[in-house]
């Protein structure tokens, strides 16, 4: 990978935690409602995966997706600060602040929402899937899920009719090792989520989802294997999340130290920019650029209206009007 | 499965999509109307368990896959979440799936996927995306089926913002309400009560729509209102003229969509009659029954001579021995038995 | 995920298990009747989604794993078909499994295994097996938890027999009802409604049961009867304070149990009134309050001096931004509005 | 295998047969109302799950399951007519003809009921599964399920559980083709089952489940493996039935003469016997004998009274009475 092109996803990394950092903040300070799932620790994958799937594609984001959610914003729609607003209930968020953090949704640049019934998604976009695989658009469908996710039934259903039906999916599992505390190898019959994807048929892969360079190829790979119409492709991106359980940090020290010290993917990336021959400056640069433009849409967000009233009752149905109280 | 017992086959003349107005079956009528629809939207495309070939397990999809191609005409495996999950997204592009979960007792195994995706995929984003999805199931007793094979389950969507449930009681308006349910760009549950599966009537030919959230008044009469659903609009019209002999004029509203329903039409009728009795198979409580009960009296209290008379089925699972399941299941009697008792309140 | 926002935690002052009775939390008083069912019940044992070490995601069931260990309290992966199939499948064989479903909203994916093998397990095999299961979840809105979150999920369930639904409003009942349910021989959805988590009132001690099947009244009044639920109970309460200063006497039902409902208590406390407003969270066609006011109309029309008025939530899911999540769900405004419009009715 | 076991499951095999053709008839005579599934073709497999079942274990009966349902009510009970009498919807029948064909039970031979949402009973086994672990008593909880029913998602949530809890769970999976009239391969992404089955890490094998004593010795092998505390079993039963579609036959000519000619299990087993040393007479009173006890139940099925009205509302809950109308 050339220096440019990874810098431009070091950009998008801390783009991605800046966001995630700063929504952090205002959220232990009661300004966000609702619940928060950060995707603090994993922006290598989402920064890969968003550089490979265009507006045209498709993409159910997880829980701890808002970092996907506003790459492709930026990208396709120069509009980042919507997801901000969105997370903060405002009339100017991407869904006029109906959805929050669990439901934001974009079509214009290919995101579908994340659906908070964790799984249910997997059924979902199969349909996507078809649809472009009937109108021979080679456009791909990628469903992300964490490893927790993958012990619901959809799982099953999912990349069992993926595979009958030769859909162009991508199921971009993130396996950061645990689903709330359980760890993945409690959960599942085994820790690799790649063992239980195996069975299908299609090709299954696991990474280093903290490596942006091996994300970016295999990502890469996968999309141009289901681009050329070879049907469904499943990665597992081994990854670890910051966030740990509301009563405090579960996860072993020495686990900790490793993920946040050692393979931390910005930190991992920024050694190799400088190994490249990006200067400490220049990183600095990037760093403090997307603290900046993460204050801005907080600024942003926080100065937003509130949704009009009239919202609550608004497109519950395409044929009808529903009443107010 | 050996059907020999169950109320099937797509069977009588019909002049074909095109025809005119003749007489012919309820599943010949919706077979005509899948037919018609595929003509129509290039972004159709029908899915189910063994809808293809087989033509479904009541025949209703015949013929269609030999016509359309396996590519508009999917057989899927037992996967309803899946069925239903590949409606949704696809509907999300502006596809128009029209699936077949088999049986009406199955959609708790894709429960989530229309609650809580279909249903609420136009609110949640705001608009951006809609899901105009139709999920057809037979539902109903009757025949014998047992516990898992006959329930009337509008009563697990009737508190669910979102959801358009469609239920027809005769081939006219099976036909019509199919095709306004593909039109609809709101995802819809499409009831289709196996014991009217051979129910004949009069079809108007080519392509016709009947309008959705529309009841029908389907006997004009002056005493007593009988707002019922699919099985119970035949057997209130029977009942109805069972009354008629004693001199008691009964108007009957097919309610047709059940939600959201058409108050107008019932609160009219019961401006005049005064009277009314409330028919649905499902089990009693917290039925559809109660929701209309409820309606009626908050906007009829004043022009009530009695209270709202329910007949629905006893609050129980349906038994498969033949004489139990004709305890449990409402009946014309049942219907007769309410009129009567209604026609006894006077303030 | 970051909590500080949501409901949750076990805190204040407790005299544990045995003790007397003590001001506490709805949490704790959960806690500890699972904690004295445990004890008492050898045949028990918790099943749920970081249930054990964890305590589950609002800490009802916070220090039981270290108590019981982890053959008895059972952290489970994300497959909510799976616990509930679990606990049918043991509860045939005389274990009493109570599960944790962690958000109500996620039971549409246990939707079939709760309604076609839970509830009709006892029926359709004519008594020969039982399923002595309770399903806990974590129900209704108000905290910003968006469309997924929110639910208040009776209404999915109402129209179902054979399913015991339960709806404490307060710290005591959450306790007593709780192991009355674990008592039960029938299945039960124990609704758990998240803004009540934190609220505290009077427990007794020690292992104590309320009955199930039976509603309280929660204040005697003699103009307008309340039924209320959950959340709804407390805000019931405020609006008749608010409208003893007008001088009007409101007596205040809790439903607590919402399958099998007690209709006793309520026509009891009609016929004193001869007017009523039935509250509940959820939406309002198809919701508790449809068969409510059904069956109050059908048992005391004569004595009813206006039509039961309904409180629900708009007919809407539930919306994340604030502001708008507040003019979708009800609160004391629309019981007192309700109170109000039941007072102007008069034959 | 010796002789005398050889001709115990083959008039086991019999008993099925004849009881399938007997109440087939009767269905298509109007006699037995809804609908009907028989495990005609499927004897042997049926026969085998039931010769290494005791009371005291469980199974989960799968639609086409007449006979195994027969069969372990005649060796724990010795009433197999009380499941002919089900059938018919009589109060004389295990369920006092509430649940019919789909949903025969009697714990008391082990007999856990058939669900007829198809794939529902992979989760409820668990709990049977969970509840003989925890008190130690090593008992097998059986799910029979067909090849179409291993599309559902619980066919993923039970076998993870299975594997991650240890349970003693034996899956018998009757893959006879077909589900209705889809291929299993067109149905999964393998039209071997075990291959969606392996990624769970417990034993997965698959067999002729045409040939009797394959069977019983898999069955066998697998049945002490769950009782010896190992964990779950999953054992695909390769066999085919002899009902098509409702619209009739709609497999080849050659592949029905296959089956039903030169791989029928009674008939194999048949040849094997005389080969043993059985003589063909002795077989040939085996057959008289299952029809005549078999026309003896349908008459005791007709003979039956219906149940008592009573029992319409009998038994919703436990703790209440339901009214009547
Ligand atoms: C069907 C369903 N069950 C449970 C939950 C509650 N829940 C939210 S996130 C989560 C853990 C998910 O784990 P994983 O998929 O590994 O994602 P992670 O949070 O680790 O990124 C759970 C149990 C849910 N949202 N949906
Ligand atoms: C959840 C569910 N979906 C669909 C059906 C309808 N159905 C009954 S049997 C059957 C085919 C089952 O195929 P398989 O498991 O291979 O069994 P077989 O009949 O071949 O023995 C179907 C689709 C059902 N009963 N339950
Ligand atoms: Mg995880
Ligand atoms: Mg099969």
């Amino acid at each position: 990978m050339d220096l440019a092109m990874m810098l431009d996803l070091y950009r998008d990394m801390w783009l991605i935690r800046a966001f995630e950092l700063g929504l952090e903040r205002e959220f232990k300070q009661g300004n966000v409602p609702g619940m928060l799932h950060t995707g603090l620790g994993q922006e290598a994958t989402q920064a890969a995966l968003a550089a490979h799937l265009e507006a045209s594609d498709c993409f159910f984001p997880d829980h701890r997706c808002h970092g996907i959610n506003v790459l492709a914003q930026q990208r396709h729609g120069g509009d980042g600060e919507r997801i901000m607003a969105e997370l903060f209930g405002r009339a100017t968020g991407v869904c006029s602040g109906k959805g929050g953090s669990l439901h934001s949704a974009d079509p214009a640049v290919g995101n579908f929402g994340c659906n908070a019934v964790e799984g249910a998604y997997m059924a979902t976009v199969l349909g996507v899937a078809l649809a472009s695989k009937l109108r021979e658009e080679p456009a791909v469908a990628c469903a992300i899920i964490g490893d927790g996710t993958c012990g619901r039934g959809e799982f099953h259903e999912s990349l069992n009719m993926a595979a009958i039906w030769d859909l162009p999916v991508l199921y971009a599992c993130l396996n950061n090792g645990y689903a709330i505390m359980t760890p993945v190898g409690q959960g599942h019959a085994s820790a690799d989520i790649v063992d239980l994807a195996r069975g299908y048929g299609f090709p299954c892969e696991q990474l280093d989802g903290n490596d942006i360079e091996e994300c970016y190829d295999k990502i890469e790979n996968a999309v141009a294997h289901i681009r050329a119409g070879k049907g469904p492709y499943f990665l597992e991106f081994k990854t670890w999340r910051w966030q740990a359980a509301f009563a405090g940090e579960f996860r072993p020290e020495s686990e900790v130290k490793y993920w946040k010290e050692d393979h931390d993917p910005i930190l991992m990336a920024g050694e190799k920019l400088v190994e490249l021959g990006a200067s400490v400056e220049e990183l600095g640069v990037i760093e403090k650029e997307a603290r900046e433009v993460t204050e801005e849409w907080i600024s942003y967000a926080k100065e937003s209206p509130m949704p009009d009233l009239a919202k609550a009752t608004a497109n519950v149905y395409v044929g009808w009007e529903v009443a107010g109280s | 499965m050996i059907a020999a017992n169950t109320p099937a086959s797509v069977d009588g003349p019909t002049d074909g999509p095109g025809g005119k107005k003749s007489k012919t079956t309820f599943v010949r009528a919706l077979n005509d109307a899948l037919d018609l629809g595929m003509e129509r939207f290039p972004e159709m495309f029908l899915i189910g368990e063994d809808i293809a070939e087989m033509g479904g397990d009541f025949s209703v999809t015949k013929g269609l896959w030999a016509k359309y191609g396996q590519e508009r005409v999917r057989d899927t495996p037992l996967s309803e979440a899946a069925i239903v999950g590949t409606c949704v997204g696809s509907s999300m592009v502006g596809m128009r799936p029209v699936a077949e979960i088999m049986f009406a007792d199955f959609v708790g195994e894709c429960y989530d996927q229309i609650v809580n995706t279909a249903a609420k995929m136009h609110y949640m984003f705001d608009g951006q995306f809609k899901a105009p999805l139709v999920i057809r199931t037979a539902c109903g007793g009757g025949f014998g089926g047992g516990p898992h094979h006959s329930q009337s389950v509008e009563g697990w969507f009737m508190n669910v913002p979102g959801i358009v449930i469609v239920a027809p009681s005769n081939p006219a308006d099976a036909k019509g309400l199919l095709l306004s349910s593909i039109e609809s760009d709101d995802p819809v549950l499409f009831l289709e009560h196996k014991a009217l599966y051979r129910a004949r009537g009069e079809v108007p030919g080519g392509y016709h729509t009947t309008p959705l959230g529309r009841a029908s008044v389907a006997r004009q009469g002056t005493d007593v209102t009988v707002v019922a659903t699919m099985r119970m609009v035949p057997m209130a019209l029977t009942a109805a003229e069972e009354a008629a002999k004693e001199g008691v004029s009964v108007e009957v509203v097919d309610l047709r969509t059940i939600r959201p329903y058409d108050a107008a039409t019932i609160l009219e009728s019961v401006a005049k009659t005064g009277r009314v009795v409330v028919a649905n198979e499902a089990p009693k409580t917290g039925g559809l029954g109660a929701e209309l009960s409820a309606r009626i009296h908050e906007e009829c209290f004043a022009e009530l001579l009695g209270p709202v008379v329910r007949v629905d089925g006893l609050d129980t699972p349906i038994p498969f021995s033949v004489p139990l399941e004709e305890v449990v299941l409402p009946d014309e009697a049942d219907i007769s038995a309410a009129i009567g008792e209604a026609m006894r309140n006077s303030r």
